[in-house]
């Protein structure tokens, strides 16, 4: 029988290889899938909880997490599309033009 | 088998999802999250939560991905990248910030102590079902339910606002 | 029948959501641009109308089994949400209209928008407190990024995206912590759990690191300056207040609810982070030669006192922030939507403060409202903005942080430095180029003279507003004590 | 007569109402005048119904309900003796404001007359308020139209002027905020069940006493904001750059009113809340006062501009108010309140004056004068009577104060060294010689200047606006008495109470030393008391 440590155990290494990632690539959409590799490390530790406590609302909540993903999804390529309009580039380290 | 099956699992996610991040070209990295999202679903089977495996598979492998992969051709961003050319301070900060954060999720992980209910298999069976979620999603948690329909809305038209190019601009005055 | 009662408990909502669908359509009919801000202010005014009554004749109950709350703190934040919501509608069409970027699509994102900030707002469940903050931000997202043509534009929406979708994954993964630890994603529960443990406090402190974010605290500020600078100005003025106010609204009745035993053990975090934000905000604001960054950096300026309330921990504390969010929202709102009237008449990116110079004298209307609004941001009495702060520090004080208020104050002070700096161009400097400015519009004026007036109001008798606040959280307590 | 307070305070806000209707500028000033001068009338019977044998107790009162809810913080206005004369004072400057500007005042006359009615109001409400917060309220409401007023109609460094004002005033005032709310959750645990308060009456009353180390640092956070104010010495540097710069309105306002609302406060609030640490401090406060008032004089003496000297020396009769503020006996302190009056007279008709010969000639330079008596010889009657007036000539009225105040500082047991009244007096000589030997460049001599010789003399709004100012000057000069007698009472019984209030908060900190810092008990000097350090010796004498 496998414990519920471990499933958290494999859950926080991928949500730290999602942080990793958005902290380290530059290729804005690159940043998302590592925004989507982290609410997906999430949902492993909610429905492992969900599932050795018998309780269903943590799978329904990963259950809103899909949707939420799906809908940063739509909206985060959108903004990608509207940057590409304005012939940026998609490397997140060259948008600069706002500084302190 | 149990074990090894969750041992299998595991190292294709960890692997895919490792490949994902440090793999060059945009598009293999898209193709990489794919693969990592189908073993994602082989947890939630082996965790008995059969209807989040089938829609895990279907929105995020099915919808999600396409939708990236799509954009990826269409704006022909499938150049390679250079990851580690040089290394800045930025980086440093980001594996410094990496270690700490999964030295503590590792840390919370491992302290977890026995405070679970007993639940049986049975039990642990039924949970992860359609009726369950079907069930509660439509009572208890009707009012989240149906703001996620606006969100799913309002994401469609805020795509829309972006996206689209030429939208009749009446002038007014 | 216990469904149908829900909705009415949570009609104003309900009335912003169906509006927002009713105008999408209407721009699916291609109705003309007239037509859908009309119905849009249609469906804000009418739920409006009810937000106000909530506020006063609801009772304090939870409906929709234990995902939200109606009545008190959930009824104010409804209220706030959708005032500086109407008001902001206001602004934005004759903005975007001026900027020649009104689109159709803008107004049923908003009354979105405006719906996930009440579902926030109201949240009893960190359930749906996660899909309510989504459905904020992910329309903020979109709106950051109207003026799309425009490099400034799109790059604030992209920072905007990728900070905030990054914060919502810590945001999970606290939620996920605190279900494991406790069981449940119910406030109540959460806040019954006494055991503590690593996964608890692992979670709540992921927790509350994303709302730092989502607050736009020090240091979790950085998308701030750029989002506000390069959104529209009205949108800013619709993210710094309305939006600011759900997530702290949601703030609050997280620490009241889930986490009241804990929440003293906070205040040295508080603390610390007050200090920071107040400090790095006002300093940094007073180098600002922009109008908007200034004002941007003046918000989080603003976040750092909201947080001394925090830091207070006592009911004193909670209601000074819930006060505050009031006056902020009046303030605020009106302050920038000064500052589009002056950028409207000139170019998107006319902001810097010395094109303000002499331009008070033009229409003299908008720079006496423009100097109401700053002074009452500065903390000056009699405006709302004095009675805010004076009811921050004080909660501070009875808390026990002398020297945390103290350095309060003395940020507040630096910040009246830059915040006169403004008025010493509108006033006090010649203007260099011929600037004409246009005759603002009768509703757009009328609404700016309406915030001022509510501005100075609750700056001379905040006596109403303050027992109804107090009232929000405390069954005895206090009231009793009282002559 | 409550109405007819309130009446008073806020009709300049009507007539502010006149002015944003008003379509002329001459209807502008028009009703500026008249709201001004209906004021002065209004507040004309509060002084003949002042009960003088009763004027530590607070007259006219009125009293609002709760403002903020949770806090006692009351809308509580009225006038006692203490602030029954510079209440007065306001209200009588306010039409002389309004007619000395009444031509000179070219650009934006509309707002400029708005902002005097918001800074009357401001002003009248500061000396009636009776209770800490409302009091805090219009002190900082205060500094809104001076701001503008020295920024929009000042002189050519106008921007810096106004903003080192409103800043160095600010961050004073914050800090007493902090100090105040503070004071008011104390007396609230002490004194009202755990509620906040804020009501000077209770504040000063006997029930309510303050430990001492609370009372230091109580002190020093009131007295900053109070000594910015004033200005005392090492805060001065504000004061000469405001008064240069502002408009002749300005500066009147600045020097007959505000400056008062510091040694006002001093007096309304330090003394009764901190009488202990009052009384420590005073020697510190005296030496910084006699430095004041003999820099500031210096300083003046070698000023080649006019409106500078006179700031000056504004900076050395107040120190003169707070050497007997702080000399804490009823001659000190009488001499202190009839000097506030007097400065606000004297110097009023000063900036007055400067501003009407900058009217004409446009130049304020000492060098740019002499001889003027010849050509204007009102002017210089006018002129003079101020100058003797600053200078403390007998018979006018600042010699009783400055008379009072060093009485006050030679007996004071506070102050405890006689030769700060003595280098104190050296400032009345150092005044005459700056203020002398001004005039006699300025009026004497033979007339160089081309310009100066067409110069027109006063016509007679401006003698008519001076007549009155000149009519006290005499008046206070030659029967003090009708003026001292609003404060004596009070002053006499203020103290009494402050020096019993002190003995008790002395005994507590005698009867609990040991919780007492070692600073605290040696700045205040705490020997353990009778009882507790005869204990141990009886324990011995049984053995």
């Amino acid at each position: 029988m496998v414990g519920l440590e471990w499933y958290l155990g494999v859950s926080a290494m991928l949500f730290v290889i999602g942080v990793l990632g958005v902290l380290i690539r530059k290729n804005a959409i690159v940043v998302f899938m590592c925004v989507e590799l982290m609410l997906s490390a999430v949902n492993i530790s909610l429905v492992a909880f969900s599932s050795f406590m018998g309780d269903v609302h943590g799978m329904i909540l990963v259950f809103f997490v899909l949707c939420v993903a799906a809908a940063e999804a739509c909206v985060g390529l959108a903004i990608v599309i509207a940057i590409y309009r304005n012939n940026i580039t998609a490397d997140i380290s060259k948008i600069n033009l706002l500084r302190w | 088998m149990e074990t090894f099956f969750f041992v299998f699992i595991a190292t294709f996610a960890i692997g895919t999802a490792l490949a994902m991040v440090f793999s060059r070209n945009t598009v293999n990295s898209a193709l990489f999250l794919i693969l990592h999202m189908l073993s994602i679903s082989g947890f939630y089977l082996s965790l008995n939560a059969q209807f989040l495996a089938v829609i895990q598979i279907l929105v995020y492998a099915g919808a999600i991905m396409v939708l990236f992969l799509f954009v990826i051709m269409v704006l022909n961003m499938d150049e390679d990248e250079t990851i580690f050319s040089q290394v800045d301070f930025k980086q440093i900060f980001a594996f410094l910030l990496a270690i700490v954060v999964f030295a503590q999720l590792i840390y919370i992980g491992g302290e977890f102590t026995g405070t679970l209910p007993d639940v049986s298999t049975q039990e642990m069976m039924a949970v992860g079902t359609v009726e369950a979620i079907g069930d509660e999603l439509f009572t208890t948690f009707l009012l989240p339910f149906e703001a996620t329909a606006i969100l799913l809305t309002a994401a469609v038209v805020g795509a829309m606002l972006l996206a689209q190019q030429n939208i009749n601009v009446e002038d007014e005055n | 029948m216990e469904l149908v009662s829900d909705f009415l408990q949570y009609l104003p909502a309900s009335i912003v959501a169906a509006g927002g669908l009713t105008v999408m359509m209407l721009d699916g009919y291609k109705a003309r641009s007239r037509t859908i801000y009309t119905t849009t202010m249609m469906f804000l005014g009418v739920a409006l109308a009810f937000a106000t009554y909530d506020l006063f004749y609801a009772e304090d109950q939870i409906i929709f089994s234990g995902m939200a709350g109606a009545g008190g703190t959930a009824a104010f934040g409804t209220f706030i949400v959708v005032f500086g919501t109407f008001f902001t509608v206001i602004l934005t069409h004759d903005y975007l209209v001026g900027v020649k970027h009104n689109f159709p699509q803008v107004y049923p994102m908003i009354m979105f928008c405006t719906f996930g900030m009440i579902v926030l707002a109201t949240a009893t469940d960190l359930v749906t407190v996660f899909v309510g903050l989504e459905t904020m931000s992910i329309c903020l997202y979109a709106l950051a990024g109207i003026l799309k043509d425009k490099r400034l534009g799109v790059e604030s929406a992209l920072k905007y995206f990728i900070m905030g979708a990054f914060s919502t994954g810590f945001f999970l993964y606290g939620i996920s912590l605190l279900y494991g630890a406790t069981g449940s994603t119910s406030l109540e529960v959460i806040g019954a759990y006494t055991d503590g443990g690593l996964i608890y406090w692992g979670g709540v402190s992921l927790l509350l690191v994303a709302f730092m974010f989502k607050i736009s605290a020090v240091p979790f500020h950085m998308w701030t300056p750029d989002v506000y600078t390069g959104s529209p100005t009205t949108i800013t003025a619709y993210m710094s207040t309305a939006g600011k106010t759900a997530s702290f609204v949601a703030l609050v009745l997280v620490l009241d609810r889930a986490l009241p035993n804990v929440s003293s053990e906070l205040t040295t975090m508080f603390s610390v982070i007050a200090v920071m934000t107040m400090v790095l905000g006002n300093v940094v604001a007073m180098v600002q030669d922009n109008v908007k960054r200034m004002l941007a950096y003046s918000s989080i300026a603003h976040v750092g006192y909201l947080l001394v309330g925090l830091a207070a921990g006592t009911v004193a504390g909670y209601s000074a922030v819930l006060f505050y969010l009031l006056a902020y929202t009046f303030m605020n709102v009106g302050a920038f939507g000064v500052v589009a009237y002056y950028e409207k008449n000139h170019d998107v990116h006319f902001n810097s403060v010395e094109s303000y110079a002499g331009l008070g004298y033009q229409k003299p209307i908008m720079g006496v409202l423009l100097s109401i609004f700053l002074f009452s941001l500065a903390g000056i009495p009699i405006s709302a903005g004095f009675n805010a702060k004076y009811l921050v520090f004080s909660a501070g004080i009875e808390a026990g942080l002398v020297g945390l208020v103290i350095v309060g104050v003395l940020a507040s002070a630096a910040s009246a430095y830059y915040y006169l700096r403004v008025m010493v161009y509108l006033y006090f400097r010649e203007g260099k180029e011929n600037v004409t400015l246009m005759t603002p519009k009768k509703v757009y004026s009328f609404s700016l003279v309406f915030l001022a007036v509510l501005t100075l109001y609750f700056g001379v008798v905040p006596a109403g507003v303050t027992e109804l606040i107090f009232g929000f959280f405390s069954e005895g307590g206090i009231v009793e004590a009282l002559p | 007569m409550e109405t007819l307070l309130n009446l008073t305070i806020y009709l300049p806000l009507l007539g502010l109402i006149g002015i944003l209707a008003a379509r002329s500028e001459d209807a502008v000033k028009w009703i500026a005048l008249a709201a001004t001068s209906v004021t002065f009338a209004v507040s004309l019977p509060l002084i003949f119904n002042f009960d003088v044998a009763s004027s530590d107790t607070a007259q006219f009162v009125t009293e609002s309900g709760s403002l903020v809810f949770g806090l006692d913080i009351k809308y509580i206005v009225g006038l006692d003796g203490l602030s029954l004369l510079l209440f007065m004072l306001t209200t009588f400057f306010g039409p002389i404001v309004v007619l000395g500007a009444w031509t000179s005042v070219k650009k934006h006359v509309a707002g400029f007359y708005s902002m005097l009615m918001i800074l009357q109001t401001g002003s009248l409400g500061v000396f009636a308020s009776l209770d800490l917060v409302v009091f805090y309220v219009f002190f900082e409401l205060t500094l809104i139209p001076m701001y503008f007023l020295i920024g929009i109609w000042g002189g050519s460094g106008r921007i810096a002027a106004t903003i080192k004002f409103f800043l160095y005033t600010l961050v004073g005032s914050l800090i007493m905020l902090v100090a105040l709310v503070y004071v008011g959750y104390h007396a609230g645990a002490a004194i009202n069940n755990g509620v906040f308060i804020s009501d000077w009456r209770v504040l000063s009353g006997m029930e309510y006493q303050i430990g001492l180390v609370e009372q230091t640092w109580l002190f020093l956070a009131f007295a900053l904001a109070f000594f910015i104010k004033v200005p005392l010495f090492p805060f001065h540097t504000w004061l000469p750059y405001a008064h240069t710069e502002a408009p002749t309105a300005g500066s009147v306002v600045l020097a007959a009113i505000m400056l008062k609302m510091g040694t006002y406060g001093l007096i309304r609030f330090c003394l009764p809340l901190f009488p202990n640490a009052m009384l420590e401090f005073a020697p510190y406060i005296a030496f910084l006062a006699v430095i004041g008032i003999v820099y500031g004089a210096l300083v003046a003496m070698v000023q080649k501009d006019v409106k500078k000297l006179v700031a000056y020396s504004s900076v050395s009769h107040l120190g003169f108010v707070v050497l007997g503020l702080f000399a804490l006996n009823v001659i000190g302190v009488q001499g202190a309140i009839i000097q506030m009056i007097n400065h606000g007279l004297s110097t009023g008709a000063l900036f007055l004056i400067v501003g009407m010969i900058y009217d004409r000639r446009h130049s304020r330079q000492i060098e740019d004068f002499g001889g003027i008596t010849t050509i204007m010889p009102v002017f210089a009657v006018m002129f003079m009577l101020a100058a003797f007036s600053s200078i403390g000539l007998p018979g006018l009225n600042g010699f009783v104060g400055e008379f009072l105040i060093l009485m006050g500082a030679f007996t004071s047991e506070s102050i405890g060294n006689i030769w700060f009244a003595i280098v104190a007096t050296t400032g009345v000589i150092l005044a005459a010689i700056y203020m002398l030997w001004m005039f006699q460049r300025v009026m004497f001599g033979p007339v160089t200047k081309e310009e100066n010789k067409n110069l027109k003399d006063l016509n007679a709004r401006e003698i008519g606006l001076l007549i009155p100012v000149m009519i006290f000057i005499i008046w206070i000069g030659v029967r003090p008495t009708h003026f001292t007698q609003y404060s004596e009472h009070q002053v006499t019984v203020l103290l009494e109470q402050a020096d019993e209030k002190r003995i008790a908060v002395i005994e507590s900190a005698q009867n609990d030393i040991h919780n007492l810092p070692n600073w605290a008990s040696k700045f205040y000097d705490i020997t353990p008391s009778l009882a507790e350090a005869t204990t141990p010796k009886t324990d011995q004498d049984e053995r």
